[in-house]
């Protein structure tokens, strides 16, 4: 794995809080994604990773702190306006729309890069025609990138658990996003498909793209993301390498109870 | 050959009924379409159709003439409408939209310089029932655009899931708008048509029954495509004709029974294109 | 001032009956999550089975009373089975159970029509307490403090149903979440029977005590509450049963006094107003709490 | 306009052909009223007599042979539950069927308004049997049997205060129906032209059920006099309501409350209220009266009321326009010889002309319901 150098941050989140209820989902937690690299987000079930990605996304408004994109505060921005602003995200239960086939899908999510007004392509005009064939042109290739192309016209709810998977993944890059932000992409698949998604992730971020993935498997992260940033009970454990991250004491206790345990676990191994 | 003619004098009226309230359930759907249960329709119908006659009354003009400021009149009225009700949750839209039908009658009743007040309207205006079929056509090349273009996906996303749909870069909102907008003047093309088929129009014209019929259509033809809201409007309308024609005596309990089959057998309705795509998915799968 | 007093006893009357009503339509939209068109005519329907009881078999008058509010119950687990549970278990939504609620609706006053000869009927005279209690020179009709009663006895026994016991507590789970409460060891079956009964039965006590006080019994008598009974909903809040409550009688002050120093014509139309004015204020009804927003 | 020449030419051809009519008779067969019955929705109760009064018309010419040898008069009949839209549906049926000849229908005024441009462009000859609006009669194509109430509303009014001697007055109305309006309007017209002061005017709508409000505040203006005019539930209620809360005084009430349905359904209560009647089974006097309430009695079980005996004359006038045809008559024929009727014959009712395409009665009888559910004339003992 190596080890690229960042020269700026692409996502920086400052002291964001949030509670639900009174109990806070995320407390004033601090985190910086550099530019164009791969940062795993781990920590134990109800750390508040998914949150995070509510909160990134506008799903929910903060209750205190502030997001920036690449230097812009985003936060209170209406989500389709952030996503507007180059952050697209995965659900970590999958979230397809029903009714609609792979094809569909994806192209719904190219809405963003459609290249032509709403009226005009209602209309049908020759170069709202061309536009809509070019995003339908686009949405083939995309599913081909997750390896589905041989699916484009089958109805996504028939499909497995991991091609839904995949199909989510088409369907945010539709957006052509600055910021893509993965929930638990490789939950439910095998071995197999899981190095596939981790191969995907590594194109991608060649390709330019930040990804931003939540991923318990600690082997996964220490394989697929260049960082890695632990979180606990809605704080920020840790951030740095992979590696690093892992063998803090805090996250040992906080993945596998008291570092007693943790220590018989490796020895384990 | 006389039997031919006889059957059409006898049933075109029925037609043209079917025809209407395919306009006035295509209403329904726009807003449907874009995932808002709302009963509004009737009120832009009623706006669209006083305002329509009144217009056809007093500068003489036809029908035709006529439309443009019905549609006018409704998709202005459901611009304020929307404005009103996106800010509500989808339950209580449904629910508000109901309240608004309550009170179209009311202010309906209290607006005598508009709608007659209780004495209601005459309109002695015809439109061939070929000219109104045509108009449905077109209304049908319209909805078959909508569905197809960027707003159809749009629509269908937000519908489905408006969360993902804004994760997307969608609107929700947007989307909800443009679909109230196209309610509206839908709505109140159909209450227009409404007024000239009925040639009289009542403070009981546009008000509860007109909603179900409205909403019964679309769910009963299909809610997730707009040939559901065309279909479902013929069915609607046909079933009491035949009701009548076969059971006399009981024809309403018929009627319902009908529509209760119909409904427990269908849910999604006559025309459902998932069902469709998931049986062509089982044959590929097991051929 | 007299006067005054006296129709705010008669808006409580009215509005009591909206406000049983009210309460019935409201469990079954918060419980069951249905619209439910034919929920008047369970009312009707209540209606005409306690004046059958009183006239053909000779009940008195608590017992039919009985009899329309079991009735009432009985029709509700009726249409619940044969338009609802078919729906519930494809999954399919409220939107088609809209529909097929329309669909009994039309069944259901089409055959009430028949029942009552297309007649409207009343209670026959005696066959319930018609006395006249006066507090000074104020008469207060002996049905109007029984339906107040009843009302008050309704709202606080279901109230304390709904929060207090078990079946409550069961209620509200398959009201939030069907799958996760029959994880919860709640069988949704049974709750979802007993709460269409019980919202029948309160609709039909409206239905029964309106076709005395109205002296109209007929398939019409459902639809007036229908809609009023809904209005009271919207404004009170269909999860909490105080809520619609107190909203159905204020609602019934309200069309008196308009009626009464107003006018008679913008009546309907205030009433109306205030509701939609309501729901833009406050969209949750009297006692709603935020919901629960789905990320 | 080409409408209105083809009538007058249909007129004067029916004319020509008159004399010969009483010569040939008509040829025997099937001759078909389209009837749109109300039989279900909101006004059945009075939709049913309507359709009944018919039924038994057009049976007893049928079996009576008036019309000649082996012609047979019978109803086709299509409901429309008082939805304009159904109504429509119906009567385009009518019209496309060739055997039918005449229609009726109509009790609201709204379906009437709908129907109304429909028989006027197909020239198909159309009684009205309930709505009251002004202006529907338009020979030689629509016609209306519906005895207007306002004349005898007035009547009543004044007669109520000669006896009693009220010195104020107050009134209940349809505030959702006009013709109810105004005929409220015209009483209160006639009774303050005699010296009675209006103390209050209480609304009510049409849907309304709960009476209690309003008796409560009629009863809060302290008239001697309480006149009603509203519907027939509404009107029941409202005097319920008035009399259980101890209201002793006069109350004036309308044609609504002649059927003995609303006595059977409210007893004693409404009994010395004076209303006006057209028709009552009680006081019929002459043969033609007589003979309709036995033969209705003995087929429904139920004596007729206001409403049966206006459906019994719509078949009656349609088949004494019938009777001077001959041969194979046509919509048009039909039509130009309802227009030459001057008075309907026979009819229940002592006499009923025809002016401009509107039935009318002669007199106004006033009577009210005794204790004991027979209507007898008002004042009891006068």
């Amino acid at each position: 794995m190596t080890m690229r150098t960042e020269s700026r941050t692409l996502l920086e989140l400052d002291a964001v809080r949030k509670s639900f209820g009174g109990v806070a989902a995320v407390a004033s937690l601090s985190l910086g994604v550099p530019a164009g690299s791969v940062m795993g987000l781990m920590g134990p079930n109800g750390a508040g990773k998914t949150t995070v990605i509510n909160l990134v996304t506008g799903m929910f408004p903060l209750d205190a702190g502030c997001i920036r994109l690449a230097g812009d505060d985003i936060q209170g921005l209406p989500a389709h306006r952030i996503a507007a602003r180059g952050i697209v995200r995965t659900y970590q239960n999958v979230r397809l729309f029903s009714g609609m086939t792979a094809l569909e899908q994806v192209l719904a999510g190219c809405f963003l890069r459609r290249g032509t007004s709403l009226f005009a392509s209602f209309l049908g005009t020759p170069a709202a025609r061309a536009a809509q064939a070019r995003a339908t042109e686009h949405a083939r290739h995309l599913l081909a990138r997750v390896g589905l192309a041989h699916r484009a016209d089958v109805l996504a709810e028939t499909l497995s658990y991991g091609e839904q998977r995949r199909i989510e993944i088409a369907r945010a890059l539709g957006a052509a996003p600055r910021l893509l932000l993965l929930d638990e992409p490789t939950a439910g698949m095998n071995a197999q498909e899981s190095a596939a998604i981790g191969r995907l992730v590594h194109e991608l971020r060649d390709a330019g793209l930040t990804v931003l993935m939540v991923e318990h498997n600690v082997r996964l992260v220490t394989e697929f993301c260049d960082h890695a940033a632990v979180m606990s009970f809605g704080r920020l454990l840790v951030a740095g390498t992979p590696a690093e991250c892992i063998a803090h004491p805090d996250v040992q206790t906080a993945y596998f109870g008291h570092s007693a345990d943790a220590e018989r676990i490796r020895a384990l191994r | 050959m006389d039997w031919l003619s006889d059957t059409w004098a006898a049933y075109q009226s029925t037609l043209g009924f079917a025809a209407v309230n395919a306009v006035l359930a295509l209403s329904t759907y726009a807003v449907l379409s874009a995932g808002v249960l709302s009963f509004a329709s009737v009120s832009y119908a009623a706006f669209g159709g006083f305002l329509g006659a009144q217009v056809m009354l007093h500068a003489g003009i036809g029908p035709l003439l006529a439309l443009p400021a019905a549609i006018l009149a409704g998709g202005v009225l459901s611009f304020l409408v929307a404005l009103i009700f996106l800010r509500l949750e989808g339950h209580w839209m449904a629910l508000a939209s109901l309240a608004l039908v309550l009170i179209t009658r009311v202010v309906v009743l209290n607006a005598p310089a508009l709608t007659g007040g209780v004495n209601g309207l005459s309109i002695p205006v015809e439109l061939p029932i070929g000219v109104l079929i045509l108009l449905l056509l077109l209304l049908m090349l319209i909805f078959q655009r909508l569905a197809v273009s960027w707003y159809g996906i749009a629509a269908r996303a937000v519908r489905e899931d408006p969360a993902v749909a804004a994760s997307l870069g969608m609107s929700p909102r947007r989307v909800q708008m443009i679909a109230f907008l196209i309610s509206g003047a839908v709505g109140g093309a159909g209450g227009v048509l409404l007024a000239v088929m009925l040639q009289f129009l009542s403070p009981d014209t546009y008000f509860v029954n007109i909603a179900f019929t409205m909403i019964a259509s679309v769910v009963l033809g299909g809610s997730y495509h707009w040939a559901g809201a065309v279909a479902g409007a013929a069915v609607f309308t046909a079933l009491p004709v035949i009701a009548q024609a076969v059971v006399p005596a009981m024809q309403d309990v018929a009627n319902g029974v009908a529509l209760l089959l119909i409904m427990i057998f269908l849910p999604r309705g006559l025309i459902d294109p998932r069902a469709w795509r998931r049986r062509r998915a089982a044959r590929r799968r097991n051929a | 001032m007299e006067l005054f007093a006296e129709q705010v006893l008669n808006g409580c009357a009215l509005g009591a009956l909206y406000a049983l009503f009210a309460i019935g339509f409201g469990l079954v939209f918060a419980t069951l999550g249905i619209l439910n068109a034919a929920h008047g005519t369970y009312a009707s329907w209540a209606a005409i089975a306690a004046l059958a009881a009183t006239e053909r078999l000779g009940l008195p008058f608590p017992l039919a009373v009985l009899a329309g509010v079991v009735a009432g119950g009985l029709l509700a687990l009726f249409v619940d089975q044969v338009a609802f549970q078919p729906l519930r278990a494809r999954g399919a939504g409220m939107l088609a159970a809209l529909i097929t609620s329309i669909a009994f609706w039309i069944i259901l006053d089409s055959l009430a029509g028949f029942a009552t000869g297309q007649q409207s009927l009343s209670f026959p005279q005696g066959s319930y307490p018609a006395r006249m209690y006066h507090l000074g020179t104020m008469p207060l009709p002996a049905m109007q403090l029984l339906t107040i009663a009843a009302m008050l006895v309704a709202t606080f026994g279901i109230h304390l149903l709904v929060r207090r016991s078990r079946f409550g507590a069961a209620m509200r789970a398959v009201g939030w979440n069907g799958a996760a409460a029959a994880l919860g060891g709640v069988n949704p079956r049974m709750v979802v029977l007993a709460t269409a009964f019980l919202a029948g039965a309160t609709s039909g006590l409206a239905g029964v005590l309106a076709g005395i006080s109205t002296q109209n019994v007929s398939f019409s008598l459902g639809e007036g509450l229908l809609l009023k009974g809904f209005a009271a909903v919207v404004v009170g809040g269909y999860d909490d049963v105080r809520g619609a409550a107190i909203a159905g009688v204020a609602l019934g002050i309200a069309e008196v006094i308009t009626a009464q120093y107003l006018s008679t014509s913008l009546r309907d139309g205030i009433t109306y107003a205030l509701l939609l004015g309501f729901l833009l204020v406050r969209p949750r009804g009297l006692f709603g709490r935020a919901g629960f927003v789905r990320a | 306009m080409r409408i209105c020449w083809r009538m007058a030419a249909a007129l004067l051809i029916g004319g020509a052909a008159m004399p010969a009519a009483h010569a040939d008779g008509l040829a025997a067969g099937d001759y078909r009223i389209g009837f749109v019955t109300e039989n279900t929705g909101p006004i059945a109760f009075a939709g049913l007599s309507y359709y009944h009064g018919a039924q038994l018309a057009a049976e007893e010419i049928t079996a009576s042979g008036r019309l000649g040898a082996g012609v047979k008069l019978t109803l086709a009949d299509k409901e429309s539950g008082s939805d304009p839209a159904r109504a429509i549906q119906d009567m385009h049926q009518f019209i496309a069927d060739r055997s039918i000849l005449a229609t009726s229908c109509c009790i609201l005024s709204a379906v009437a308004g709908s129907l109304k441009p429909i028989v006027l462009g197909a020239g198909m000859p159309l009684v009205i049997f309930g709505a009251t609006a002004p202006g529907l009669p338009k020979p030689p194509v629509v016609y209306s049997m519906t005895i207007l109430p306002g004349p005898k509303d007035v009547a009543t009014a004044q007669h109520a205060v000669e006896v009693m001697h009220p010195k104020t007055a107050a009134y209940f109305v349809s505030a959702d129906n006009d013709a109810f309006k105004a005929r409220m309007a015209a009483g209160q017209h006639a009774v303050e032209a005699a010296g009675v002061k209006t103390v209050g005017v209480v609304s009510v709508l049409s849907s309304d059920t709960d009476f209690t409000a309003p008796a409560t505040q009629a009863i809060g203006y302290a008239p001697d006099m309480i006149l009603v005019y509203t519907t027939q539930t509404p009107a029941e209620g409202i005097i319920a309501a008035l009399r259980a809360r101890g209201y002793a005084k006069t109350i004036v009430g309308n044609d609504v409350l002649s059927p003995a349905t609303v006595f059977k359904k409210m007893g004693a209560t409404v009994a010395d209220v004076p209303f006006p009647i057209s028709f009552s089974a009680a006081l019929a006097a002459t043969p033609e009266a007589k003979a309709f309430v036995a033969a209705y009695t003995k087929k429904f079980d139920a004596p007729p009321d206001i409403y049966s005996a206006q459906g019994y004359q719509v078949v009656q006038f349609i088949a004494q326009g019938l009777h001077v045809l001959s041969g194979k008559p046509t919509r048009e024929s039909l039509g130009a010889a309802l227009a030459q009727i001057k008075s309907v014959e026979p009819n229940v009712y002592g006499g009923e002309p025809m002016v401009d395409g509107q039935a009318e009665t002669k007199d106004t009888v006033i009577v009210a319901w005794t204790k004991d559910g027979a209507i007898a004339p008002w004042p009891s003992g006068k």
